[in-house]
């Protein structure tokens, strides 16, 4: 197998070196690359939509329908991972574990039995997880901040780097660090899978929605200028909305779905012990 | 309202989809009549496409209100106006005959398959319509990821399976990611009509020429080419009968249309068939993936798989059909499209009802199915006649067509494949009759000789089997109006 | 043998793009372990991310995020001084799908693992042929 | 645009991408991976795409992170190759 691999690996490498030298040299401002669609955009970008962050505005306006299918395409991938690893929760008692707080003393029980939730038991997730009392406050002090910049790396892709993307993943990426530091129990009581399935859907129709709109202000799809009349305000503002409004709709898809593929993966479906 | 059609015939399916996913959580009986109405919205839309093309010549939908080159732009002809209500009356037929499959096998999941189903649906009606380079690679990922997803819920080997498609795929898709990249490089835009403008000067750049060997290595990946077709029998024979039923005929049917499209009307024939004096080669492969498919097909002991080696020799039909580089050859590609997907998913369904009532498919389970299930054998037996190629069934025409333009382009080698492995589709095919028809009454040490009770499929599996047979007919009886009005305008006035 | 040198340095990252490339894909092929077969696809899909961005990249321009006054006085827009936006959000795109098919290959892998207690590729195909 | 720099982390990046296919563990190889991708966040941001630097750095070296040891937890550590 590890000749015919590098039989392919070196015939494709050729082709592509022989392909390569007949390339415009690298970062020369006159490639053709360079010279033919992208002027327009940096030039024509702030008359038009009135957003400073050209690669936000092409991602959402110029190319919006792109980024749509691409939102759907992480919709899918949470949807997938839901649909083959998710095992259908059947109530069978389990083995539960549990420290007293104070002496740090672990108890197995056997199935079917618990304690009732009281102060100086706190329930773990298997016998050997060390009281990491550091991790836990570190993290709970940490976590709302990192969703404050979240949100702010969503509201401000119009002016600098940023947008739906990153700031959906940071925003997911709270609420997985919260299942790491604790454990998938506190997380999924957080956050319920019907909720991140849910908004996972709502995302992506947040920015479907929006381009449907347009289409029944009788403008094509994803035009935002069509949004002029609703907004009560002049087309190239209401495009500068209708990016902010996708963009928040790409966020909320994003962050429903980096924390239901985490919880399927971590949990292997079972939704009882994550990381 | 009908100018909205291009938009409508994506969106609804993309919307209802997310709905469905939805009401997976809310109310699980609303799924499947969501997906049918979207489904059907979008088999509208894409006849209402065709009528609309057929009067009007192509149509191009700006996405978000800019020009093409600037923004997305939607560029409707002849041939995707043909390959449209195809995909979207294909994929609804078999949604109608996946309800009981799915409620038999899943039946707490059934909101997340019916939206994967209705996803899938959506990034193939896309990859069909779209005219831009780059939206096609997203789409074909929206297709590639969801198929994964259906094909994974299977048997027990299911996952192995589509592991390695998922390799495959993702390396197909890659290539052709690159492919659009040296292309961008060179010319600047990604428009499909742009890139064909903006090309000419360039031919002789090696950069260029990487670009088609690129893209089309990756689009045979895609659709399991002879040479790198390892993925596809064993990721369609474990999946669960209705994923086969969707992915089988539109899957391959669709990339065959992507590398039809990328010579048409990104190349240029004039590029694609007089620069790179290779379309001889390519033929030759066609053959060798034509007889390899049909003879690795006899060596199989169980049904689904037979079928899927027979889609393998089919997409070597269209491959080699589409490099013959004249008229004659291309009509029968494109014609073999169509021909196919109905043929494929006639018999795809057959096995959905054979595995839904005996669950199984192997050869050992077919005996005396003629009694059983005579209504499902009857429409296996015209599927089957018209993957052979009898007059009568639209696999005889294309198949004509394109003899006719092997001999034309003097490829004797493409007509004896075609005719060889028409020879061997027989036997495979009247071997799977023999065990279905005589086979109980032979075994001796079978005391039972009443005739087996009739264990019919249900009525909503029958419904679209038969839809689907009697359309087999009814479109090759129709063959000459398909060429005349529409893909006799598929293909560029200097084609010779 | 000098122009041979510049021609290599002029651009060095289009070689870089294809060693990466050829590393992912010889990574997918002869590797026998599944989840180093996931590792291989995603540098694949780096290295094509890595060579779209290069196309855009302008010497002597600034990353593509116009300073705009609140006060609406246009001051004119050369392209030149700006690095070409559309290869970015092309890639934006394309590290989606990379994290989308890495979910799906570690979901299968998970299920392949539940079937086959083991990620060898000979070993699961040695429990195969027991069968 | 500092070119050396460019050159530097480039061959870093090659480095880290043998590293995490040649190493025996697939943890370690999760963590080099990580590696790898922040490592092609810089080169992003070198070659002045800070949007795709920025999503590299959240997408790639964070999220893909996370979901490879989750799937390794959850699967074995143990590689022949």
């Amino acid at each position: 197998m590890r000749i015919i691999g590098l039989i392919i690996v070196v015939v494709t490498g050729a082709l592509l070196i022989y392909a390569a030298t007949d390339f415009p040299a690298w970062s020369d401002p006159a490639s053709p690359a360079s010279t033919y669609l992208s002027p327009y955009y940096i030039e024509k970008t702030m008359e038009e939509t009135s957003v400073p962050n050209i690669v936000t505005a092409v991602l959402a306006d110029y190319r919006g329908f792109d980024t749509m299918f691409e939102t759907t395409v992480i919709f899918s991938a949470g949807v997938v991972c839901f649909f083959l690893l998710r095992i259908p929760r059947r109530e069978e008692p389990e083995i539960r574990y549990y420290r007293h707080v104070l002496t740090g003393v672990t108890i197995q029980l056997k199935e079917g039995y618990k304690i009732p939730p009281s102060a100086d038991f706190e329930r773990i997730d298997a016998v050997w997880t060390p009281p990491d009392l550091i991790i836990k406050t570190g993290c709970r002090i940490l976590i709302p901040f990192i969703q404050l910049f979240g949100l702010y790396v969503i509201a401000h892709g119009h002016h600098s780097p940023g947008g739906g993307f990153q700031g959906g993943v940071i925003l997911g990426a709270s609420i997985i660090l919260l299942a790491i530091s604790h454990d998938l129990r506190t997380a999924v009581r957080r956050m319920s899978e019907k909720l991140i399935a849910i908004l996972c859907a709502v995302g992506v129709s947040i920015y479907a929605g929006t381009g449907a709109l347009c289409l029944l202000l009788k403008q094509n799809f994803l035009d935002y200028s069509a949004l002029a009349g609703v907004l009560h305000v002049d087309p190239i503002t209401a495009r500068s909305h209708g990016i902010l409004m996708v963009e928040i709709g790409v966020g909320i898809a994003v962050l429903a779905t980096m924390i239901w593929i985490y919880n399927n993966i971590s949990s292997a479906g079972r939704y009882r012990q994550g990381l | 309202m009908n100018e909205q059609y291009p938009a409508l015939l994506v969106i609804v399916p993309l919307l209802s989809a997310l709905v469905i996913s939805v009401a997976g959580w809310v109310n699980k009986r609303l799924c499947f009549p969501i997906a049918v109405a979207a489904l059907s919205v979008s088999a509208w839309s894409s006849v209402g496409l065709l009528f609309r093309v057929l009067n009007e010549g192509a149509i191009v939908y700006k996405l978000g209100g800019w020009p093409p080159p600037m923004g997305i732009a939607y560029y409707i002809d002849y041939l995707n106006g043909l390959v449209l209500p195809v995909v979207s009356i294909v994929a609804l037929l078999n949604l109608i005959s996946s309800k009981k499959i799915v409620e038999q096998q899943f039946p707490d999941k059934a909101g997340p398959f019916y939206t994967l189903y209705v996803l899938m649906v959506t990034g193939l009606l896309g990859i069909v319509v779209t005219g831009d380079a780059f939206n096609l690679y997203v789409l074909l990922e929206i297709a590639s990821l969801t198929g994964y997803g259906l094909l994974a819920m299977g048997e027990e080997r299911a996952p192995l399976a589509t592991l390695n498609y998922l390799y495959m795929g993702t390396i197909g898709a890659c290539f052709y990611l690159l492919g659009i990249g040296y292309l961008y490089i060179v010319t600047g835009s990604l428009n499909m009509v742009d890139i064909a403008r903006l090309l000419p000067p360039l031919y002789q750049s090696k950069a260029v020429l990487a670009a088609f060997i690129i893209c089309m290595v990756g689009m045979w990946l895609k659709m399991a080419f002879f040479p790198l077709h390892a993925w596809l029998p064993n990721a369609y024979t474990y999946a669960n009968s209705a994923s086969s039923g969707l992915i089988a005929p539109l899957m391959t049917k669709v990339m065959v249309y992507v590398m039809i499209r990328l010579i048409l009307t990104v190349f240029t024939p004039a590029f694609v068939f007089s620069t790179l004096a290779v379309s001889h080669y390519i033929v030759w492969l066609a053959c060798i993936a034509i007889v390899i498919g049909a003879v690795l097909a006899l060596k199989e002991r169980n049904l689904k798989k037979m079928l899927t080696y027979i889609v393998v020799a089919e997409v070597g039909y269209m491959v080699g059909g589409a490099w013959l580089g004249n008229r004659a050859g291309l009509t029968g590609a494109v014609l073999h499209i169509v021909n196919d997907a109905l043929m494929t998913l006639c018999v795809f369904l057959v096995v959905g009802n054979i595995v839904y009532k005996v669950k199984g498919y192997a050869f050992a389970d077919l005996k005396g199915l003629f009694s059983k299930m005579p209504f499902t054998m009857g429409a296996f037996v015209i599927g089957a006649l018209s993957i052979i190629g009898v007059p009568p069934t639209c696999g005889f025409f294309s198949k004509w067509y394109l003899i006719l333009g092997a001999i034309q382009a003097h490829q004797y080698g493409f007509m004896v494949a075609l005719l060889f492995s028409s020879l061997i589709n027989v036997v495979l095919f009247f071997r799977v009759f023999e065990i279905g028809f005589y086979e109980p009454f032979s075994d001796h040490e079978g005391h039972e000789h009443h005739p087996a009770v009739m264990a019919e499929a249900p009525l909503t599996m029958l419904v679209p089997l038969y839809v689907v047979a009697i359309s087999l007919i009814l479109v090759g009886l129709y063959t000459g109006d398909i060429v005349n009005h529409i893909v006799q305008f598929v293909i560029p006035k200097g084609f010779m | 043998m000098t122009d041979l040198i510049s021609t290599v340095v002029a651009k060095y990252n289009y070689w870089i793009y294809i060693t990466l490339m050829m590393i992912g894909l010889y990574a997918m092929i002869a590797k026998n372990n599944l989840v180093k077969k996931i590792v291989g696809m995603n540098i694949f899909q780096t290295a094509i991310i890595l060579f779209y961005v290069s196309i855009g990249v302008k010497k002597g321009a600034t990353i593509p995020i116009l300073e705009h006054a609140h006060g609406h006085e246009h001051h004119v827009v050369h392209a030149v001084d700006y690095i070409n936006p559309l290869p970015h959000v092309l890639m934006l795109t394309a590290i989606v799908v990379g994290v989308a098919t890495l979910g799906v290959a570690l979901a299968l892998a998970i299920r392949i693992y539940n079937n086959y207690n083991t990620l060898e590729e000979d070993e699961i195909l040695a429990q195969i042929r027991e069968k | 645009m500092i070119w050396p720099i460019d050159l530097a982390i480039l061959t870093l990046v090659v480095i880290a991408s043998i590293g995490a296919l040649m190493v025996k563990d697939l943890l370690g190889a999760a963590i080099l991976f990580g590696s790898y991708s922040f490592m092609m966040c810089l080169l992003w941001s070198i070659m002045g795409a800070v949007d795709v630097a920025f999503t590299e750095a959240s997408v790639g070296a964070g999220v893909s992170t996370v979901f490879f040891v989750a799937a390794v937890f959850r699967t074995s550590r143990r590689t022949k190759d």
